[in-house]
């Protein structure tokens, strides 16, 4: 965790608190989305967090980075902050130029790069509609290409994920990439792998508010001339939620610890599958406890719950990350408790 | 206490349901609606409505009468399988045809019958049920709706909450207050009206659904007056009135086949993969819904053989049990096939679950919530 | 269900309480059994129920002897009740002559017949040690036969499941049995989904027990000043054991239908992944309605869940059926909502 | 308020890691001890327990003067681990190391930490606990067990149960009640006492476990002379002091690890079947261990950093989840490999299976029950 850390993170959350009202997170539902917010994060430089200093970058780290995106999560932030700034970690892993302004990814297949044209179509792009660029995975003869391509070049077909979120199908013929590069098998996997870790991110940073909302209204509201929070079956729900929460936050935070170790392919593996059990419990718990005012558009519970249902299903999820633990179990000869504690072949 | 009937369904029983089977999947494949998970409460089509007026489908169970066809519980519970299993737009329909016509042929005037019956039974009289008031929840006995006495009938005030469909019913029957609160006794003077939605100081303002969509309301009264003829029952029994209403209501397959579309579809992929070990999964669910339905149709048999006693605690279980059942379905669902749930999608997995996951968290909320049932469950077999 | 069920029902459920106290179930504890409601059983009929009339039975059907089991069941009847009268079953459907006296059965792979002697080892009969016969399915050139041995001709090896009762292991060394019969494939299944039955019979009733006596105490035991079943918490564990409990009984009473009506493969399967289901739930939530006092010996509680966690994996039990439905689901073209209401191909 | 640190761990706490590590695997190889599910509250071993104190391995963070080794909270972290995924046998000086050294480093006098420290950091004096009294359950302040004062001590009357191992153990800390019972401050007039378990007057009677084995006990005391320096802390400040010590205890991987067992050996012979479908969806279980094991972690830090203020949701979370995850391994295990589980069987699948279905239960009722602590996190949320 780089120094900066605190400094930028109470500077995100004061921005995203002040700026990101439930009218704002609304703005997507009507066509719009949070320009005033991504200007101020421009102008305080949260798009150069993680980028290297020799591509201009302020020096933090992907810690840094994954602590903003879980706080534009937490704060339901309509803008593409996560898949601006993970389409530029693609291009600087990479090595290619990072780019400014707007862009998006996509890690699925779809694309075949060849004689230095890009053809093929991508289900669900996010953000595509409002994005100046897309960086892509291409399938070539020299392998897996991360593609950089200029979104005038795309035709896009608008659909959006039930949160209403754009999720763009993106067409391209023949499109001509503004760079290209070639990665290697590992390299790839390692991209999905931090991929996922941004999905975590926002998922943690949902579920968190998801927590301190209910936690708000079982306070409040009274039932029977007594507040909710005081049944029994209240607090179970309570529990449960403390529960889950407490575990995305710190499987959050070990995923982080993790990636600043370079050993995290496992710890994201267990985060992706724990956090999507929590997500069922949480939006679960916190619906019943709200009952009828939670299913209404007016409060925002759904804001956060309805993304957390999209995001879940989203990049590579429970079942590819358990075929990766699976596999490796049964590929190496390992003791399950020496796995476990990360002490495999060690005596 | 829990040896409820079996029922092994007649050759005519089963020579209905695929009368209605094949009635169904005709106007599925001519287009008439289509398919929607939870569609006894979002699938608003009055046409559809008046289409199954017409084959005799609503009321079926009422005397000839009052336009209804005197056939069994039975066959009523065969039908709602039916059209709840392949997703039919119901939902206008609906309340009159589970509730408000049970409750006027045993509480109704001759007049109130004569009058409303037939038209429900045609399709096209619609009903909303006036219960939930802002605040109230689960404690419906804090309602605050008051109606006045004065000449010739009632002067209503006050406000009716997460009234589901009330933008497309013609009538509401309304829990009100026609006595003061009384702070020992409050289930007492509360009565029943039916309030015609059309009269004169009714407003109603739809409540957006966190979809998007629209399928309940806010209703305000604001001195609207109801005539002594449209009382139900009798003054100050709303409360034992409704809650007989409320009891046999809760086992329907409405409270296990809400999300069946997508378990159907659910399958469907996985045998088109030849996928055992995610049909292995998809078994269990097979067995849930085939124990909840032993359960449901067993209380529609102890219901059809007038055995009103038995049946509360059961009837609970059905609810409790099965709402979450179908809730699971979607959860379970995800992890088996490749999803990415969207309500324009073209593939139908896809689209049910988007259906399915918006809609579940209304499932153990509407009609009783899951914890209110737990009590009365507990409540009643420890008192047994 | 004949007409003679409500009768017959009645006697022995009024034989079982009056006979078979806390104390009697102990007696497995101490190497021994119930010889005594055994011997009031035999007196009363109880074994020649649904033994057709030629072989000299009673005349009632195997739903009145389903029902006798689940009582046995709902008692923990020391004694093998359910087996011996599933050994004559075997004997009856494939046409052999019936016993008298104690038998116990195994549908187990492990016996050989040839040259008309059997060899082989069977682990976990049930009652072998007490038992004077022994009816089993043997693989021979001819097909599986159900045989009939003599258990003079055995040697045991004594064990035991974790509610005490006798599992032994059976060896035949060159045995003669006394008699033998070839049976199809369809009726090897058959006699599989029958004694499923028989297990569901013998759980439904353990758990109808362990609801009453759960539901008892949450009446007696106070705490915090107040009897437990009006913490809401508890109510919560009522509620669910009163649901399993509910489902369990009617898919038990459905089995029996469904048996009456020839046509019942798939209520089994279903009937028992459920029922295993419901265990699970029971079990668990009794032992926490308890607390310390059901995790004693002295408290009768135990004698029911601990039967429970054995039957529950004897005989076909959850991914067995569970196979069996994906297998005829894969097989056939079937509408989902046509087979759960059976009517496929109905028109 | 859910931030807790995370660990990774250095080099030389691996290094230990390895060492407790290889020492066990080399004892169970030369059959010092036979691994057992839930063997720090059934294994009852003094031999082994008296080798584990020769090697410094009990009280290993106490301070060196009273036999302790001084290491940290984490080293102590991980040896517990180790013992428990191996499942070896330390239920007799279990909680002498968990809980009574603790206590007596906390409010115990110089005397008693110079006579008590040294001889459990040996593995020679073991401690019961008594809280409980028949009918007081989770109504831990309803104690009715008395001790009167007389000269030079107090006289102590009454009766303790579900004394895990007090048979074998020389001393119990007992709360008792040292002032008559106040209805409206329920936790006042209660202290603690070390009570010699061989003193006249104590009688101790076996509970038999519902398996028919042996580890709890009901203990009387009719007169037991308790001399004064045998009192803990302060009188009057017995509820306090208990306290401090559950909430502290409630979050160790004791919460976790108690079947793990037999989690292990699922995945070992679903690897030898090479059964993939069936890895999967042990990969589950081995995910929600990962996520405990993060929590449980992250509140061993806070507490070595002194931090007790943030330790008390999580410490109770810990528990509520990760005895449910105990539970749940036997109830998943058994769908995914055939088994019959039997007490006495050489298949270790079988046996630990066996272990664990009877042993599981008292795994969210021991130690504070889950609804209790349902209760103790929402209001402790609720109040933050």
């Amino acid at each position: 965790m780089s120094e900066m850390k605190d400094m930028i993170i109470d500077v995100a959350e004061r921005m995203l608190k002040e700026n990101v009202s439930k009218d704002v997170v609304d703005l997507l539902e009507r066509g719009d989305w949070a320009r005033g917010i991504w200007a101020l994060f421009e102008e305080s430089g949260m798009f150069s967090v993680a980028i290297s200093e020799v591509n201009g970058g302020a020096g933090g780290d992907l810690e840094d980075l994954l602590n903003i995106v879980r706080l534009t999560g937490k704060y339901a932030a309509p803008m593409p902050y996560a898949e601006s700034t993970f389409a530029n970690f693609l291009l600087e892993n990479s090595k290619q130029s990072v780019v400014d302004g707007i862009a998006t990814y996509s890690l699925k297949k779809g694309l075949i790069l060849q004689d230095g044209e890009i053809s093929g179509t991508l289900p669900n792009v996010r953000w595509a509609r409002f994005s100046k660029y897309l960086v892509a995975a291409a399938d070539s003869f020299q392998g897996t290409q991360i593609v950089l391509i200029d979104m005038k070049d795309a035709t896009i077909e608008q659909s959006s994920n039930i949160a209403s979120e754009p999720r763009d199908a993106v067409i391209l013929d023949k499109v001509k990439p503004l760079s290209s590069a070639v990665i290697t098998d590992e390299q790839f996997f390692n991209a999905l792998s931090i991929e996922t870790a941004f999905k975590i991110a926002l998922m943690t940073g949902a579920i968190e508010r998801i927590f301190d909302i209910t936690v708000e209204y079982s306070k409040k509201r009274e039932q029977f001339g007594r507040p909710i929070h005081r049944f029994q079956l209240v607090q179970e729900h309570i529990a449960q939620l403390a529960g889950e929460t407490a575990i995305a936050v710190s499987a959050f935070n070990n995923v982080c610890a993790a990636i600043q170790s370079k050993d995290f392919l496992h710890e994201i593996a267990f985060a992706r599958i724990r956090i999507e059990d929590a997500v069922t419990t949480i939006t679960s718990s916190a619906h019943q406890i709200h009952a009828a005012i939670g299913m209404t558009h007016e409060y925002p519970l759904h804001q956060y719950t309805r993304r957390l249902w999209s995001w879940r299903d989203e990049g590579r999820n429970s079942p590819f990350w358990s075929e990766y633990i699976v596999d490796y179990l049964l590929k190496h000869d390992v003791d399950l408790w020496a796995y476990l504690t990360k002490t495999v072949g060690k005596k | 206490m829990f040896h409820l009937p079996t029922v092994q369904f007649t050759e005519e029983q089963e020579a209905f349901r695929l009368e209605v089977r094949n009635f169904l999947q005709e106007h599925v494949k001519k287009g008439t609606f289509t398919p929607t998970v939870d569609s006894w409460l979002s699938g608003v089509d009055p046409s559809f409505s008046k289409l199954i007026g017409e084959k005799g489908w609503i009321g079926m169970t009422w005397p000839k009468q009052y336009g209804g066809q005197e056939r069994s519980t039975l066959d009523r519970y065969i039908l709602t399988e039916e059209f709840l299993a392949i997703g039919a737009p119901v939902a206008a329909h609906w309340f009159a045809d589970r509730q408000t016509g049970p409750l006027l042929l045993r509480y109704g005037t001759e007049e109130q019958k004569q009058f409303f019956l037939p038209k429900i039974a045609k399709g096209e009289c619609y009903f909303a049920i006036g219960l939930s008031e802002p605040n109230s929840g689960s404690d419906l006995a804090s309602v605050r709706t008051r109606a006045e006495k004065v000449e010739g009938g009632w002067i209503v005030n006050g406000q009716k909450i997460w009234t589901s469909n009330a933008h497309v019913c013609h009538y509401m029957v309304a829990l009100v207050r026609t006595s003061p609160f009384d702070g020992k006794n409050k289930h007492a003077g509360l009565s029943q009206l039916i309030i015609d939605l059309h009269a004169e100081g009714v407003t109603i303002v739809p409540i957006k659904f966190l979809s998007g969509e629209y399928h309940f309301n806010e209703v305000f009264f604001d001195n609207v007056f109801v005539p002594d003829n449209m009382v139900v029952g009798k003054i100050g029994n709303g409360w034992e009135q409704g809650l007989a209403e409320l009891a046999f209501e809760r086992s329907g397959p409405e409270r296990i086949l809400s999300t069946f579309l997508l378990l159907d579809e659910l399958v469907r992929e996985l045998k088109q993969q030849r996928n055992k070990e995610g049909l292995k999964q998809a078994s269990k669910l097979l067995a849930r819904l085939w124990g909840l339905r032993n359960l449901s149709i067993g209380v529609a048999k102890l219901l059809e053989s007038g055995n009103t006693e038995d049946v509360a605690i059961p009837a609970s279980l059905v609810k409790a049990i099965g709402t979450k059942f179908e809730q699971s379905i979607p959860e379970i669902a995800r992890l088996l096939i490749e999803t990415y749930p969207n309500l324009e999608a073209n593939r139908k997995f896809d689209r049910y679950m988007a259906q399915s996951i918006l809609h579940a968290p209304s499932f153990t909320i509407r009609g009783g919530t899951t914890e209110i049932l737990y009590g009365m469950v507990a409540k009643g077999v420890v008192a047994k």
